[in-house]
């Protein structure tokens, strides 16, 4: 079934709004989503009615606190093919999925020397925690090239995996909009004896997503990029990774017994979730979960696929040789963005301008700097699009893009 | 919402009130577990004295609520005599009566067979505590580390 | 000015419904307190108006994003008397903050036979992270005792504090309720050469709080225990210490430049900010920190106070010795809550027949094991309040035990 | 909402198109600072040249934004000639028309005094962009970094 965006923007009461007397083109969901009132619902309901800490408590809403947060543990993993709810964690944010699994697995068995193979399409959450170990252990990054036209190059794989502890990339590019090819590189992975962690970061909110069609050890994602709240990320990994690993964050919740000389800590997955949880997010991600799913992932896959194909189309058509998009350039490659250049005006001023015509897109480095050096630029301008975006939003973008050549030309 | 009666049946009370197999064994013969409920801190001993592969004493120490004292209580009387076997199994439906929570989370399991219940005995009188999720880890607090305690005996080093 | 709990309540959403055909006495703010409606509507405003990630965005509503995102700071900040926002970090729980202190300065600074001075009533989130440290560096941890009747026993102090490196302390126990002499520990730490970080989770919602006058270098509170949401905490600290430490979390938004080989950290208190932050909860944290100023903090400490002095006389006079009061017995010395034994009940069971009348309490360790067995117990029943509170929600607590003595008898 | 014409004013256009003082000094004689915009990445490289206390010289290199680079290239033929003390006092100036933001958010500090504001000359232009609070980094990178080469160049061991 189609999307029917029409239908779906009436759920997101963001665009209820016009911005500056202008309707709101928003197409910077890949930097972070609106969120459809189902989420505020599912938030605002719950600390309407049972709010309460959550695991502890032996009264009914305290109960009932813990049922829907361990509910939506479940939902949500369920929706990436995670079906152990011991594997889920819920962390603050991709960002911090990623250095969980530096902090804790990397510091426990990562030393000198020893490799581990990211790409150079790297968002920073995937990149800074592997050089902070690099700066304290002397461990050794490898990276992945790219190809031409912005895929990822996998023609040199067995060698360039070769010795190597851990492979850590993206499943999509935030910034080329490249879908990585992670079966591939995990089965090479695998059989050079190394582990497998992937950043769905820019994947879930987009693709139909099975952690385990993916061959992923590691596999995190964010909340507010997927329709979710703000405050909630996710790690999933494979159950016998996470036994073996020590704790991360150290605090309540996490332990079985603590002394004033030790502690033993909890089972899985609350041996990772030190503290009070993000438990009014929890639950809106699984509300934005369900949201997603009542849409159906294929349908917004599709959709997000005929948009990309659109935007490269007519941008291409009107604009020729002005515009260059970055990244392979056909739809079926790429998850739902595209980066730009046009006619030598800076991203900055050209996100300026097109806000002035009410069209949000993103101006920068999108946290992936080596990647900005590899195509020699110090920023793009990004459009990325969700299941609320249609086509005069795009339409709307080139529009706009004209006013900019004016200004600048 | 479930009452307390369905939590504090008079059985229950009554194991509470005057629990049996309390003490401890001499370690060895005795085989010892303590097993910990992290969400109260409750701390439970459980002794295990076998003759070939039949259990012929239990015995308990440590402190904690009604449902966990009751349970534990149960628990002693219920596999006292019984085989390894035998006692894994019972075990193993009591474990299954105590999970329908996973189940009302998943929403996608079948209840457990009335038969199996049935074996139970006295025990049923604990099937309330899974309409209280958090006091589940009470009650199964003593079989988790009775069944730790069997897995050691059963232990080809033993 | 009194609180007026009858209005007070009428603010909070969740006072609108029965719970099980009772009134909802709800006693368990200590673990997490219930949110008023301006924090859920300054939530749902933002994500319904304005909501983009911050920082980084070149159109209007990711600019307001910012704006609000960085003001939240500034009156969080302002709350405890932290002028300057650089000192003022987000992070996802005071737990976390905790972590942050343990991670980057404990491992920059601390190493074998280091001293790190704590207390015996700590909980888990200033204690698993240094038990972490003792493991994995050798750290050497000392705990300060308690008198008989549950205070900071400080009599030795000059002796405990020899040598020590930092002393981190809770500025009111969550399971006694005591009030520490933060001031005099600090003074006295700082004459014996350590630093000093102090735990405000339990003190910040209930007592005027200036970070300066307290005296401490480092300060961490958490937002789900001061009316705001889950999934915020706040870590203060001295800029020149904040601006010598390592970053903690690696990723996005916290480096000012990422090549292949190295990064260099963004300027404070970005540097400690990796990723997406909590946006929408930093928001909502601040129209708590409102909410709280508008009733006045000077106005919250009487009437807790006074609800503390009530609980003590009436349930004392109701059950003699049959009720155990934890911790001393003279209301100003503590914060808002009361630890008890009732007739050898345990507190599960307490807490289980209480629920039964609509009144929720703790019963568990409540993350104090150390302490727990300090006293000799598996775990206490807590009744703790907040400015929704009053005389009767402890009568009806006094109500219940009744019930609860009848069963168990 | 604050238009577009408040931040692209003509003579910042003319800037950005023509920017002066473009190249690069030897190093010695002449002293050079890089400094980065965390938010956009652009970077860019200030040369300064000194004799006694008079700045006789200043280059740019680097990339960025319109903002950025007019801003740049308005400061670099604003501080040309003057002494160092001279040049800071700009520098000071300038910043305290561009920390408006911050007194916005604290909301509780005076408007700039008009006088200050005329001695910037053509960079009063450069006042609309405090209505962009992001756009500040752009306005203020080459202004940080030439503060940075100052320090470097009134250092004792230069
Ligand atoms: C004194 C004290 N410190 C730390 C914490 C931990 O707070 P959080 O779970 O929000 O990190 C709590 C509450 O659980 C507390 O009472
Ligand atoms: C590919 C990718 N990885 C990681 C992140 C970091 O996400 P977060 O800021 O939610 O941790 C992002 C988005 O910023 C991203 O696009």
């Amino acid at each position: 079934m189609a999307i029917d965006v029409t239908a779906v923007k009436k759920d997101f009461p963001i665009f209820d709004q016009e911005v500056g007397g202008k309707r709101l083109v928003f197409l910077d969901s890949a930097a972070s989503s609106q969120k459809p009132r189902a989420v505020l619902d599912a938030m605002d309901g719950y600390y309407s009615t049972t709010h309460a800490n959550v695991h502890r408590g032996v009264y009914a809403i305290a109960e009932e606190a813990t049922r829907l947060y361990e509910l939506a543990r479940r939902r949500v993993g369920a929706f990436v093919g995670a079906d152990d709810p011991a594997e889920v964690i819920f962390t603050k944010n991709v960002t911090e999925s990623f250095n969980l699994i530096a902090y804790s697995w990397g510091r426990a068995n990562l030393g000198r020397g020893d490799v581990v193979v990211l790409s150079s399409m790297e968002h920073h959450a995937n990149l800074v925690p592997w050089l902070q170990l690099a700066e304290e252990r002397g461990i050794v990054l490898r990276y992945l090239g790219l190809t031409d036209d912005g895929r990822l190059d996998t023609s040199e794989l067995e060698r360039e995996l070769d010795g190597a502890r851990l492979v850590s990339i993206t499943a999509c590019s935030n910034v080329l909009g490249t879908l990585t090819p992670v079966r591939e590189v995990a089965d090479a992975a695998h059989a050079a004896g190394a582990l497998v962690a992937v950043d769905g970061a820019q994947l879930v909110p987009h693709v139909p997503t099975e952690v385990g069609a993916l061959g992923a050890d590691f596999f995190g994602f964010t909340g507010h990029k997927m329709l979710g709240p703000t405050g909630i990320g996710v790690l999933w990994a494979r159950r016998e990774l996470l036994e073996a690993m020590p704790p991360f964050l150290g605090g309540g919740e996490m332990i079985s017994d603590v002394r004033t000389d030790g502690f033993s800590p909890a089972e899985l997955p609350w041996k990772f979730e030190a503290g009070t949880p993000p438990i009014a997010e929890a639950l809106g991600l699984a509300a934005a979960v369900e949201y997603l799913e009542k849409l159906g992932m294929d349908a917004v896959r599709e959709h997000e696929k005929a948009l990309s194909a659109y935007a490269i189309a007519s941008l291409t058509e009107r604009f020729g040789d002005d515009i260059k998009i970055h990244g392979p350039l056909d739809a079926g490659s790429r998850g739902g963005l595209i980066s730009f250049a046009f006619k030598g005006i800076h991203p900055h001023d050209l996100s300026q301008v097109l806000d002035e015509h009410g069209v949000c897109v993103r101006a920068g480095h999108h946290c992936a700097k080596p990647l900005m050096r590899h195509l020699g630029v110090a920023a793009t301008a990004r459009a990325s699009w969700s299941v609320y975006n249609d086509e005069p939003d795009i339409d709307a973008l080139g529009d706009a893009l004209v006013d900019a050549d004016r200004i600048f030309s | 919402m479930p009452g307390l009666e369905d939590l504090y049946r008079e059985i229950i009370l009554d194991h509470y009130r005057n629990p049996r197999n309390r003490g401890e064994l001499p370690v060895p013969p005795a085989h010892a577990e303590t097993g910990f409920n992290p969400l109260c801190g409750d701390e439970i001993t459980v002794y295990v004295q076998t003759e070939g592969d039949r259990i012929v004493d239990v015995k308990l120490a440590g402190q904690g609520c009604s449902i966990s004292q009751s349970s534990a209580s149960m628990m002693s009387t219920a596999v006292k005599g019984k085989t390894i076997d035998e006692a894994r199994r019972v075990v193993s439906t009591f474990k299954g009566m105590m999970s329908v929570h996973e189940q009302r989370l998943g929403g996608d399991e079948a209840e457990r067979s009335s038969d199996a219940l049935a074996e139970l005995g006295d025990l049923v009188a604990l099937q309330g505590v899974v309409k209280f999720p958090v006091r589940i880890k009470c009650a199964t607090l003593s079989w988790n580390t009775f069944a730790q305690a069997l897995d050691a005996v059963g232990a080809p080093n033993h």
